[in-house]
């Protein structure tokens, strides 16, 4: 059962992926990065109920924290480097 | 066997970004799906059972590689491209190397044991001892702890110089970020700006729930996965999401730069300190079991204050590159040299 | 009894861990097949969220002690601050700069 | 095929190597070829950390208080030397940053070829 | 003092020799000042040098130290290994650094931002402790550690130099040295992966079990590419003319006489202590590998060097040649050859760190390393030429001096080898040493000074350089006529690593 979770986690992280080399802006690409982010969080904390070794929660909730600031860290740099209209950076 | 599938299905993902970090021209998406990269490369060795890799990896790949390397691209210019047009006889030359090494190398894992293979050599000689008899020598469950902090703590401690030579060398590079500081003698403006009210309770919220985490990790290590390396660095990040919500004035008053590049020198101090305290007691560099009666309660408080040390200097020399990057201030540009 | 109570904990358990799994597929479907970024951002902050909690609170109910059902909850109450803020911050941000929804005709082609 | 199967980390760890030694011999733009520096270095984790793997084992933290021989861990020591090998990278990548910004300060760009052009104008 | 002091105190010397040198640079960084920064590196590296001498006469009688860190014992701890090879290089390492530290008190001054002073001083001691680690080890990854911060640091202590050149240098250093460093590691990797062990020794006793695999053979192609790019041999050595030049000149005098050692050291050891000089000759045909090298790498640099119109790059080019004789004397593999090999490790730091000194001392009075501008100096600054002369004659290999003691022996390695024409072109090379030495002495003597006026004010190097630059110039004439201490010991050096002993 945590491995038909894990399935859907991997072909949606997959998506994810997808989504973060299509762009077409960087909102895309930091949207997908974040989002590509909690399902890995998701498949650690699924993953320590598959090997039995749940006690390694620990690592999901780094993961979680630091896939939050990485996030705000990115959206301050877009926020100063990116005023107005120059965040396309890829083909529409 | 599925944990093998899935593990798979992740290299395959970190093949795809790689070529198209590869391919990116632009430097702001190469750098995003670097970090991508990173966190999928932690799932992996999550996989592989190395979890506290897997700790560090995802606190440097996806933590501190990236503001750092967004601070430089901010500092060269937020649209900056990878302009190369490169000659297609440079490529051809690349090409060649690069797959003349994987070959190489390709050719060297032909006789290697099959992959989890328990038999490997590399399972059967000198790692044995650590699994089946460090619990009982070093007293810890954690057997990375043990090895890294004691059997090859020798290691860590250079491991930790490195992390020092890193601080005072972007200190050196990215100019007198003192001087500026007593100079302008800032006052920060900590109010909320304009709508950042989400953001600013936010980080006011996480901020000490954070670092408490770092305090978990720094004295869990040894039982779960982590340890002062991965504690430094999240100590480190916690402050720096205050600094990147509001502003890194305030931070610095809170933690001044004296203060940073003394903790930098502390930490490596500490570590060997506890080497020569060894020493001193007629022991070998290191030999932590001269530090108590009982052998193993020796092993426990040098590991204990050893990775203290780590954690002071990589939490501090994490703040210092950041500090570097923020403060950096381009020089006039001086015609000639 | 107690053997009744644990069986209908392991059902409800997967439940939400097969709901959350469809959920979050959902949400990921959804990223890569609106058409802009805001109907992006709404596929994948709520329903993604969504998707995660279930599958966290499926683990909880497995966990087999406190600590590591307590690290869950912290898991859950972290996405709970962090997802809408970012989603929040990420929205303004593109807003500000001038990102524009597809609007009208557009929306439907 | 057999071995393909058996030696699947071992031959994407190459593959990742043979793209980031690629993008460090290939790309003029300085900060690319630190991004490749990152794959080529993370290629080698990868390398190490498949080694170190057991099948069937799990991670190296002492499961409660199990008598010895029951459970199969995996090798410990490739992720102590891979932890260190993770820091001296994030080490290398922070000084390379550092001179990437001085030499855009001091150039006006980082793409090796217009640096090396206006050093030679000098 | 009774013994009951000293044992103890002489137990721990091998750890004193790397922790020495290790915390002074914290120090330094605490301290936050240059002067007592340079007083520490001063003594710290004095220090090493005493230590480094003990060790050497504790191990000349051929005992092997083993210091166990942490108590544990090999293979699971960290071990040092302390045989003649390695307390020799230990030796050349912290004497070049202590040679040099009190010529770059003023050579510093000027050429890097005062206010980074202490961070070049912290920087050097670093790579100072990465050097001697390297040297003193016995466990291959520790090793891989250790040649990282003494890379990281050299980056910096590079880069430190106010022209804007030394950014792009130490960049291009930075990428080449992390490949090296990061071949080096797979190399230890694929060690590790067929043994299970990382302890030198036992490596070595391991490794012929295995021999046949593939994966051997892999690391070692590995390992001989990293330390070929971390030791410049010729078609890896792009990254030492720019990191050489654009260095400020003591770093330049002290890497040159240090970093590119070591490589060589770790070559020799990971070659005849890991590998044995049986499988790695008679197997994997190391030979027919390194010969070609070192041959273009003794002549096309030298022929590049001629050509140059910086002295530093021409100095830094006849370092690439002469890393070159010493991949010959591995290549032709035997006593005489191998002892060249060793001894020349000895003899070009005092030859290249003297002509480095010299032109450092010129760069002081002029600003500049370009070979025009040194015209007419021989009169302006007498004793920096005499002492440079007298360098470059040793670095030619003429009799009486340091560098003809270890031609001769490397021309007698290849004439036992039956190799004559190889002999022939060792002597062809002194030929092209002649010809970019005679270039600098040329431009400073027979021309004509450029202009009256700027060269008016151009006086002879404060003492504080003469004095270190002399100390040198007197080493290569009393090893190239007292030949009983270098030549001893490189010779039994030498014949440990053909025994095949650890």
């Amino acid at each position: 059962m945590f491995l038909v979770a894990s399935i859907a986690l991997f072909i949606a992280m997959a998506m994810g992926i997808a989504r973060a080399l299509l762009g077409p802006n960087v909102y895309d690409r930091i949207l997908a990065m974040n989002s590509v982010g909690t399902k890995v969080v998701l498949f650690i904390a699924l993953y320590g109920f598959i090997t039995e070794r749940p006690d390694f929660v620990d690592l999901a909730l780094l993961y979680a924290l630091l896939n939050t600031l990485g996030t705000v860290a990115v959206l301050k740099f877009v926020e100063r480097a990116f005023p107005t209209q120059q965040y396309m950076d890829g083909k529409q | 066997m599925t944990s093998l599938w899935l593990n798979a299905v992740l290299l395959i993902f970190l093949f795809i970004i790689s070529i198209s970090i590869l391919r990116t021209r632009k430097l702001f998406s190469a750098i995003m799906l670097t970090s991508l990269f990173s966190l999928l490369c932690a799932a992996v060795f999550v996989g592989l059972d190395a979890v506290d890799v897997a700790f560090t990896e995802a606190a440097v790949g996806a933590g501190i590689s990236t503001v750092l390397m967004l601070g430089a691209l901010a500092l060269i210019g937020s649209n900056a491209e990878d302009r190369s047009h490169t000659s297609t006889h440079r490529k051809a030359f690349a090409m060649c190397v690069s797959l003349f090494t994987g070959a190489v190398l390709l050719y060297g894992t032909i006789d290697m044991p099959r992959f989890g293979d328990h038999r490997a050599p590399a399972h059967q000689h000198v790692a044995p001892r650590y699994i089946n008899t460090s619990p009982q020598e070093i007293g810890l469950p954690n057997m990375v702890t043990s090895v890294l902090a004691s059997y090859r703590g020798y290691d860590t401690m250079g491991e930790t110089l490195v992390v020092f030579t890193a601080g005072i060398a972007v200190f050196g590079l990215l100019g007198n970020v003192l001087k500026r500081q007593r100079e302008k003698d800032v006052l920060p403006d900590v109010g909320e700006h304009d709508g950042e009210i989400v953001l600013g309770i936010f980080a006011k919220l996480m901020v000490a729930p954070i670092i408490l985490f770092a305090l978990y990790v720094q004295f869990h290590g040894d039982f779960g996965p982590g340890g002062g390396f991965q504690a430094g660095v999240i100590f480190a990040a916690a402050l720096v999401l205050y600094a990147l919500v509001f502003s890194v004035e305030s931070l610095m008053l809170a933690v001044p730069l004296r203060a940073i590049r003394i903790l930098m020198a502390a930490g490596i101090t500490l570590y060997a300190g506890t080497g020569i305290t060894t020493m001193l007691l007629g022991g070998q560099f290191l030999d932590y079991n001269l530090l108590a009666h009982n052998p193993v309660h020796g092993q426990h408080y040098g590991v204990f204050i050893v990775e203290l040390g780590v954690g002071i200097s990589v939490g501090a020399v994490m703040l210092s590159l950041f500090y570097s990057f923020m403060n950096y201030r381009p020089q006039q540009r001086r015609p000639g040299k | 009894m107690a053997i009744y109570l644990g069986l209908a904990l392991d059902i409800f358990s997967w439940l939400l861990l097969v709901t959350g799994g469809g959920f979050v597929l959902i949400g990921a479907i959804g990223l890569l097949r609106m058409p802009d970024f805001y109907t992006r951002l709404h596929a994948a902050s709520i329903i993604d969220t969504l998707g995660a909690w279930l599958i966290l609170l499926g683990l909880i109910l497995q966990s087999p002690n406190w600590m590591t059902a307590l690290k869950l909850i912290i898991v859950v109450a972290l996405l709970l601050f962090a997802s809408p803020t970012t989603s929040h911050v990420l929205a303004k941000a593109a807003h500000k700069a001038g990102l524009k929804p597809l609007l009208g005709k557009d929306a439907h082609d | 095929m057999q071995w393909f199967y058996s030696h699947f980390n071992y031959v994407l760890a190459v593959l990742l190597l043979v793209i980031g030694l690629y993008t460090i011999l290939s790309s003029h733009n300085l900060f690319k070829k630190l991004l490749g520096l990152s794959i080529f270095q993370v290629s080698i984790s990868l390398f190490y950390i498949s080694v170190g793997k057991v099948s069937g084992g799990t991670a190296p933290i002492l499961i409660g208080d199990s008598t010895q021989g029951e459970v199969l861990y995996s090798n410990p020591l490739p992720h102590v030397l891979i932890l260190t090998a993770i820091v001296v990278g994030v080490a290398t990548l922070s000084l390379g940053l550092a001179l990437l910004v001085r030499i855009h300060n001091a150039y006006g760009t980082i793409e090796e070829d217009e640096v090396s052009a206006k050093d030679r104008n000098q | 003092m009774s013994d009951h002091f000293i044992d103890p105190f002489i137990a721990q010397l091998p750890a004193l020799q790397i922790l020495i040198p290790l915390l002074a640079a914290p120090l330094c960084v605490i301290l936050h000042h240059r002067r007592t920064a340079w007083v520490l590196a001063m003594i710290a590296s004095y220090c090493s040098l005493a230590i480094a001498l003990l060790l050497l006469q504790q191990t000349s009688d051929g005992t092997v130290i083993s210091y166990a860190m942490g108590n544990w014992a090999p293979p699971w701890g960290i071990e040092y290994r302390i045989d003649i090879l390695s307390a020799f290089v230990l030796v050349i390492v912290s004497m070049v650094s202590s040679i040099t530290l009190p010529y770059a008190l003023r050579s510093l001054e000027k050429e890097v931002y005062d206010n980074k002073l202490y961070l070049l001083y912290a920087g050097w001691l670093v790579v100072l402790t990465g050097l001697l680690g390297m040297t003193i080890t016995g466990d291959a990854f520790n090793v891989f550690v250790f040649l990282e911060i003494s890379s990281l640091a050299s980056y910096l202590i590079i880069a430190l130099n106010r022209d804007r050149r030394a950014l792009t240098a130490a960049f291009q250093y930075l990428l080449l040295g992390t490949v090296g460093a990061s071949f080096i590691l797979l190399g230890i990797g694929l060690l590790y992966q067929m043994t299970g062990t990382l302890n030198m020794a036992d490596l070595a006793q391991r490794l012929p079990l295995v021999s046949h695999a593939s994966g051997v053979r892999t690391a070692f192609a590995f390992l001989i590419v990293g330390l070929g790019i971390k030791a410049a041999i010729f078609p890896m050595h792009s990254w030492l003319a720019g990191a050489y030049r654009f260095a400020p000149s003591a770093v330049t005098v002290f890497l040159a006489g240090s970093a590119t050692k070591v490589s060589i050291y770790l070559l020799l050891r990971f070659i005849y202590s890991i590998y044995g000089s049986e499988l790695a000759f008679e197997q994997l045909h190391l030979s027919s590998i390194l010969l070609p090298l070192a041959l273009l790498s003794i002549v096309i640099p030298s022929m590049v060097a001629i050509n140059q119109k910086s002295f530093k790059r021409l100095l830094a080019f006849s370092s690439i040649s002469q890393i070159g004789y010493m991949v010959l004397g591995i290549a032709i593999n035997n006593q005489a050859a191998l002892s060249a090999t060793i001894l020349h490790l000895f003899n070009h730091a005092i030859i290249k760190a003297a002509l480095f000194m010299s032109m450092g001392a010129v760069f002081y009075q002029i600003s500049g390393h370009r070979i025009k501008s040194l015209a007419g100096l021989g009169h302006l600054m007498p004793f920096t030429f005499a002492a440079f002369i007298l360098a470059g004659l040793s670095l030619i290999g003429v009799p009486l001096t340091a560098g003809f003691i270890s031609k001769w022996y490397l021309v007698i390695g290849a004439l036992n080898a039956g190799w004559w024409p190889v002999a022939a072109l060792i002597l062809f090379s002194s030929l092209l040493a002649v010809a970019y030495i005679w270039k600098i002495v040329e431009a400073a003597y027979f021309k004509p000074p450029l202009s009256p006026n700027t060269t008016g004010a151009i006086k002879e190097a404060p003492l504080s350089m003469l004095l270190p630059l002399y100390l040198l110039v007197t080493a290569n004439i009393y090893f190239g006529l007292n030949t009983q201490w270098s030549v001893g010991t490189a010779s039994k050096a030498a014949a440990m690593l053909l025994g095949g002993g650890q």
